[in-house]
């Protein structure tokens, strides 16, 4: 079955379960992806009525997590006095994952949630695509069979699909929601734990620091700090971000690469163990940076120290709000 | 602090700074035991002393890295001993994942130590902060991290 | 006329000229996006680029910019103004929309209230541009619905064209005139190649797709700061600062002092700010005139769209079309500016039935 | 012109705690060059960027009036970094000045008019520096009545008394002063300032109203106003907003198309209706 099937069988019943959802009063609103305006994106569109079901698509371009539109809460999910509508969300794997994230973390009340579970097929790797085309106008991407098809003003080109999704997309696991029960409609499944390889960061791992430093400088050096990853980070809610706080001025905010680096160092600390891996982050920067190594490393961290995967259920206390008594001390300075 | 740790001549005679969080209730009273008791341990650290070891942001480290410090130790009481019951054990989770995260991002991991030192262990604090001198000597000043001028 | 050609492996010997007189800028790809940087060889620059990724205005108004310098004494402060204002510096391979954009941050920081910001002024002052004309603009270019086009020469001191296998070269105001005289091992252009540069133009400006009534919106806005609408146009920001940052009119910035407490010296620097950021407005006191995401989203479209008309008579947006490529949630401003027209137009409708 | 954005130094002559909490104290500040100090030419109810070099700026409302010579001063409440610096600072210290910024107290249009002066809390810094430019004798001919209202939420929170009293002294100026709740001690008014405005009852005839203050203060206060007949033109307000540069290139306090900074922060309340509600 190629990719283009996959796709409509998803958008269909995306489709049908949000008609379903708003008919039987069960949501007020649907959030969902809508065609993007330019090629290479998609838009997050709210559907308040039944018969604009049809503005919600699948086409591989939904790289933002819906979740992010949950916590804070906008006043456009909210009624006239502010209270939460019963939200209708699409939820591949990874917004499903960050859903059960802010209900652990109490930043959102379930029983105003219904998932609208799907099977995601991935993403496209959009910054990869940019960089492989340059300068050229990209007019239209479709994807035929198992190809993606990028067409500009007078040349076409096609990449196969399996090799240009995002990488996180190729190893993920978890490829629709964890949910089971009310929470969650279409394509649920519960699942306890995954078996995560890291074979994809062992090769970085294994050079030497410096070299690390220089990879990681190299690619982190063209950021412009506009904080589009944090932006669209489900899990980075907070009211006033550690770089923005004045009292007192922790890090700077210039362009002076130390700046830069511990900006993403401590965003990475604060995500380690919440981050639902769905690669929001390196889709939307504007520069396209390529943050996923580092999400990988704190997947790996936590799923070898504590056998932690975030977001599969709603009621596991991620590590860094945890402990316990016999946690491991290896890199503790001991006596010799 | 009107001590410039900025400046950097490199050559044999010099000596790492390293700037050390001890907390309250072990390690800056094993600290003072060390110092009572006349054990010797190297003029390298400067101590700031917090409540618990659970009370160390890594804000606290990274911008001590940030602001030149050529290495941070961190200690606290032993697991179990917390005069808080269990900021200690919340604080080892913290350092687990800076300590790699650090050595993920091409920070030498030698230069952030964490230890457990308790209050009766003027020695034992002594001889870890000899330990911890020793591997921030080896890898010579912190110069990549630190904040350009 | 003064019109030359310039072969395109010429432009190696076009730097040297400049090199030694000026700060020599021209767009690079730096890891796949286009940026203006110093040129150290000219090997380097990128001319047949779509747009920039991040605004030439990063030459005059880079995003952290040093304002002065002190160094701090126990109770003496010594405080050193911009030495290096004086030179001069030419932008090589701007393209006419980006050129625009500094009439209108030149109009903006020298015109509001008695003030004008003297560094930005003085560095455009001493600037010289080289720009090249647009042959392919883009499907999110709008330059011709904001008074721009894709081949307007108005704010350049030299225009070239890229006629495929060379250059047409042709001076424009009198420095740029003086210029295209210095070099003189540059040859004459024939007719025909003057000839495809005027097709090239009116090729590029049909080519242009997106068309909008400004002055409708302009009059619409006027009266819409409370309408409905802005729910719905920042329903899908997610409040980063692309938009802003990349865009090349707009000049908020935030002061901050950076001290190097151990050597007793420090700057005062400004660096590039977003009115899409919560905290841009956030008082002490904890109240924030612009609190919410409709508030934020609202300003900025009100202010290239509405206040810099009010206050200039000049459209605040130059239609370069960054915003709209580069937003990660595809808040599109096209379709923004298309709301704002067309739902007006429902409520005339509804007057006249 | 010179690059904006450099103030000129100045050093910290007194600085006084001014109310029981202590966390608003006036600091003077002296010229470090003469000349500098006759380039800062300033009329009441303008601010300026004063900055901690090395801790950051902020814009603080001018304190004294022009017609106190030889120094400026400034009423800072302790909130944030900058302020907090400023409490922090010694007589010595030294202070950099931007300015003076804004437009003032219309203070040429305000002649031949009946002025009524309403200010709550810390808000009368500026309100300090118009009274006493009114009271001087060299202009004191030009201005009809002055009343001044000011209140305040215990009598501990009163700022200037000294020059509070020095006006009752006078008989050119009435002066009321109020506080919410009654305390030991307290012969005045109290009450919050809005019943008291309607008790003084000012008469709006060729009046100009000037008040400042909280914002609950503001809107009560209108509200009596317009029930004392004030038009829109004759009430002035002066707002605040968060700045960066102070002369209207920073971008972050506009209110639709003006910037407090330069085209306020005094506006009339006929001015502040046609702008829109974001401030």
């Amino acid at each position: 079955m190629g990719i283009e099937t996959e796709n409509k069988e998803i958008e269909d019943s995306i489709r049908d379960e949000a008609k379903k959802l708003l008919s039987e009063n069960q949501v007020d609103v649907v959030i969902g992806y809508s065609q993007g305006t330019v090629p290479l994106s998609s838009t997050m569109v709210i559907i308040r009525k039944e018969e604009d079901v049809d503005k919600l698509v699948w086409n591989n371009l939904c790289y933002i997590n819906l979740a992010r539109y949950l916590a804070p809460l906008m006043p456009q999910l909210c009624d006239s006095e502010g209270k939460p509508l019963k939200i209708g969300i699409v939820a591949k794997g990874c917004v499903g994952r960050a859903i059960n994230m802010l209900a652990v973390e109490k930043q959102i009340n379930l029983e105003n949630i219904k998932m609208i579970g799907i099977n995601c097929n991935g993403n496209v790797n959009r910054s990869k695509i940019d960089l492989e085309i340059g300068e050229k106008e990209i007019l239209d991407v479709s994807i035929s069979g198992d190809d993606i098809i990028v067409k500009g003003k007078d040349w076409e080109k096609k990449f196969p699909y399996d090799q240009y999704i995002n990488e996180l997309c190729k190893i993920c696991q978890v490829k629709s929601p964890s949910a089971t029960g009310e929470t969650c409609v279409g394509e649920c499944q519960e699942i306890e734990s995954i078996h995560d390889e890291f074979a994809d960061i062992d090769d970085f791992e294994a050079k030497s620091t410096e070299e690390k430093w220089e990879d990681i400088k190299n690619s982190l050096e063209v950021c412009t700090l506009c904080y589009s990853c944090r932006q669209a980070c489900p899990v980075c809610y907070c009211n006033l971000c550690f770089v923005d706080q004045n009292l007192p001025i922790w890090f700077g905010k210039t362009t002076n690469y130390t700046d830069i680096f511990t900006f993403h160092l401590i965003r990475a600390t604060h995500i380690a163990g919440r981050c639902v891996a769905c690669g929001a982050c390196s889709s939307v920067c504007p520069v396209g940076i390529d943050l996923n190594i580092i999400t990988r490393k704190l997947e790996k961290i936590v799923k070898e120290r504590f056998d932690f995967t975030s977001g599969l259920n709603a009621e596991t206390l991620p590590p860094m709000m945890d402990f316990k008594m016999e946690d491991e001390e290896e890199f503790m300075l001991e006596e010799d | 602090m009107t001590e410039t740790v900025l400046e950097k001549k490199v050559d044999e005679k010099w000596e790492p700074k390293i700037i050390a969080f001890l907390c309250n209730w072990c390690s800056y009273a094993g600290a003072d035991l060390a110092g009572v008791s006349r054990i010797q341990y190297p003029p390298n650290i400067r101590i700031v002393r917090v409540p618990c070891s659970g009370r160390v942001n890594p804000y606290f480290i990274i911008k001590s890295l940030t602001d030149g410090w050529d290495g941070v130790v961190v200690s606290g009481c032993h697991p179990g001993d917390c005069h808080y019951i269990s900021g200690n054990l919340v604080a080892r989770r913290r350092f687990a994942i800076l300590k790699e995260l650090l050595e993920f991002f091409g920070i030498e991991p030698g230069r952030v130590n964490f230890m457990w030192a308790s209050a009766a262990e003027g020695e034992r604090f002594a001889v870890l902060i000899r330990k911890a001198t020793k591997i921030v000597k080896e890898l010579g000043p912190n110069t990549k991290f630190q904040k350009e001028w | 006329m003064e019109q030359k050609i310039l072969k395109k492996d010429e432009i190696g010997k076009l730097y040297k000229e400049f090199e030694s007189e000026y700060n020599f800028y021209a767009p690079i790809s730096q890891k796949g996006n286009i940026v203006f940087e110093k040129i150290e060889n000219p090997e380097d620059i990128v001319l047949d680029y779509l747009n920039s990724k991040i605004p030439p205005k990063s030459v005059l108004f880079p995003q952290m910019e040093v304002l002065f310098e002190y160094t701090l004494d126990e109770k003496d402060v010594e405080i050193t103004d911009r030495q290096d204002l004086d030179q001069k510096i030419l932008i090589f391979g701007i393209r006419p929309c980006d050129a625009y954009s500094f009439e209108l941050m030149a109009n903006f920081f020298s015109f509001h209230g008695n003030w004008e910001d003297e560094i930005y002024l003085k560095k455009k002052e001493n600037t010289t541009l080289i720009g090249i004309g647009c042959n392919n603009p883009r499907t999110t270019c709008f330059c011709t619905s904001v008074g721009g086009n894709p081949f307007n020469k108005e704010n350049m001191d030299v225009f070239l064209t890229d006629l495929g296998e060379t250059y047409l070269v042709e001076g424009i105001s009198e420095k740029g005139k003086e210029i295209v005289n210095k070099l003189s091992w540059l040859s004459d252009a024939a007719d025909k190649d003057v000839k495809k540069s005027q097709e090239l133009a009116t090729q590029a400006e049909e080519s242009i797709v997106t068309k909008m009534d400004t002055d409708k919106i302009v009059s619409n806005l006027e009266t819409s700061f409370e309408h409905p609408v802005w729910e719905e146009i920042s329903e899908s920001c997610i409040g980063c600062g692309s938009c802003a940052y990349l865009c090349p009119t707009c000049t908020c910035f935030d002061v901050i002092d950076e001290t190097d407490q151990y050597n007793n010296r420090g700057r005062r620097i400004r660096i590039w700010d977003t009115c899409q950021s919560c905290l841009y407005t956030l008082e002490t006191s904890g109240h924030n005139p612009r609190n919410t995401k409709i508030q934020r989203c609202r300003n900025r479209i009100m202010h290239k769209f509405s206040y810099y008309p009010t206050n200039y008579d000049l459209l605040g947006c130059v239609g370069c079309g960054r915003c709209i490529s580069v937003c990660p949630a595809n808040n599109d401003l096209r379709t923004i500016l298309d709301k704002i027209e067309k739902i007006e137009k429902e409520e005339d409708e509804k007057i006249v039935a | 012109m010179p690059n904006p954005y450099i103030p000129y130094l100045t050093r910290v002559k007194s600085i006084v705690g001014e109310n029981k909490a202590n966390d608003i104290k006036t600091i003077e500040l002296e010229f470090k060059k003469e000349e500098e100090y006759k380039k800062f030419d300033y009329i009441p109810g303008q601010f300026a960027e004063i900055s901690m070099i090395g801790k950051g700026e902020c814009p603080i409302g001018i304190a004294s009036s022009p017609t106190e010579e030889g120094t400026i001063k400034f009423t800072i409440k302790r909130m944030g970094t900058v302020t907090s610096a400023f409490h922090g600072s010694e007589v010595g210290d030294i202070i950099g000045v931007r300015g003076p910024c804004g437009n003032g107290w219309p203070v040429e249009d305000m002649k031949g008019k009946n002025i009524v002066v309403i200010g709550g809390g810390f808000a009368f810094s500026t309100l300090r520096s118009l009274v006493l430019y009114l009271l001087d004798e060299k202009h004191r001919k030009d201005y009809g009545d002055i009343t001044v209202i000011y209140g305040n939420r215990d009598p501990g929170e009163v700022l200037y008394t000294d020059v509070l009293d020095e006006w009752k002294k006078r008989d050119d100026i009435k002066v009321v002063l109020t506080i919410d709740r009654e305390a030991e001690g307290w012969t005045e008014e109290v009450g919050f300032v809005a019943p008291i405005v309607k008790k003084v009852g000012p008469k709006s005839d060729n009046g100009v109203a000037v008040v400042c203050g909280p914002p609950i203060m503001i809107k009560t206060t209108i509200a009596v106003m317009e029930e004392l007949n004030w038009g829109p033109e004759q009430i002035l307000n002066s707002l605040e907003a968060r700045m960066k540069c102070g002369i209207g290139k920073c971008g972050r306090c506009n209110i639709g198309n003006k910037f407090i900074c330069t085209d306020g922060p005094v506006f009339s309340l006929a001015e502040l209706k046609e702008l829109p509600d974001e401030y």
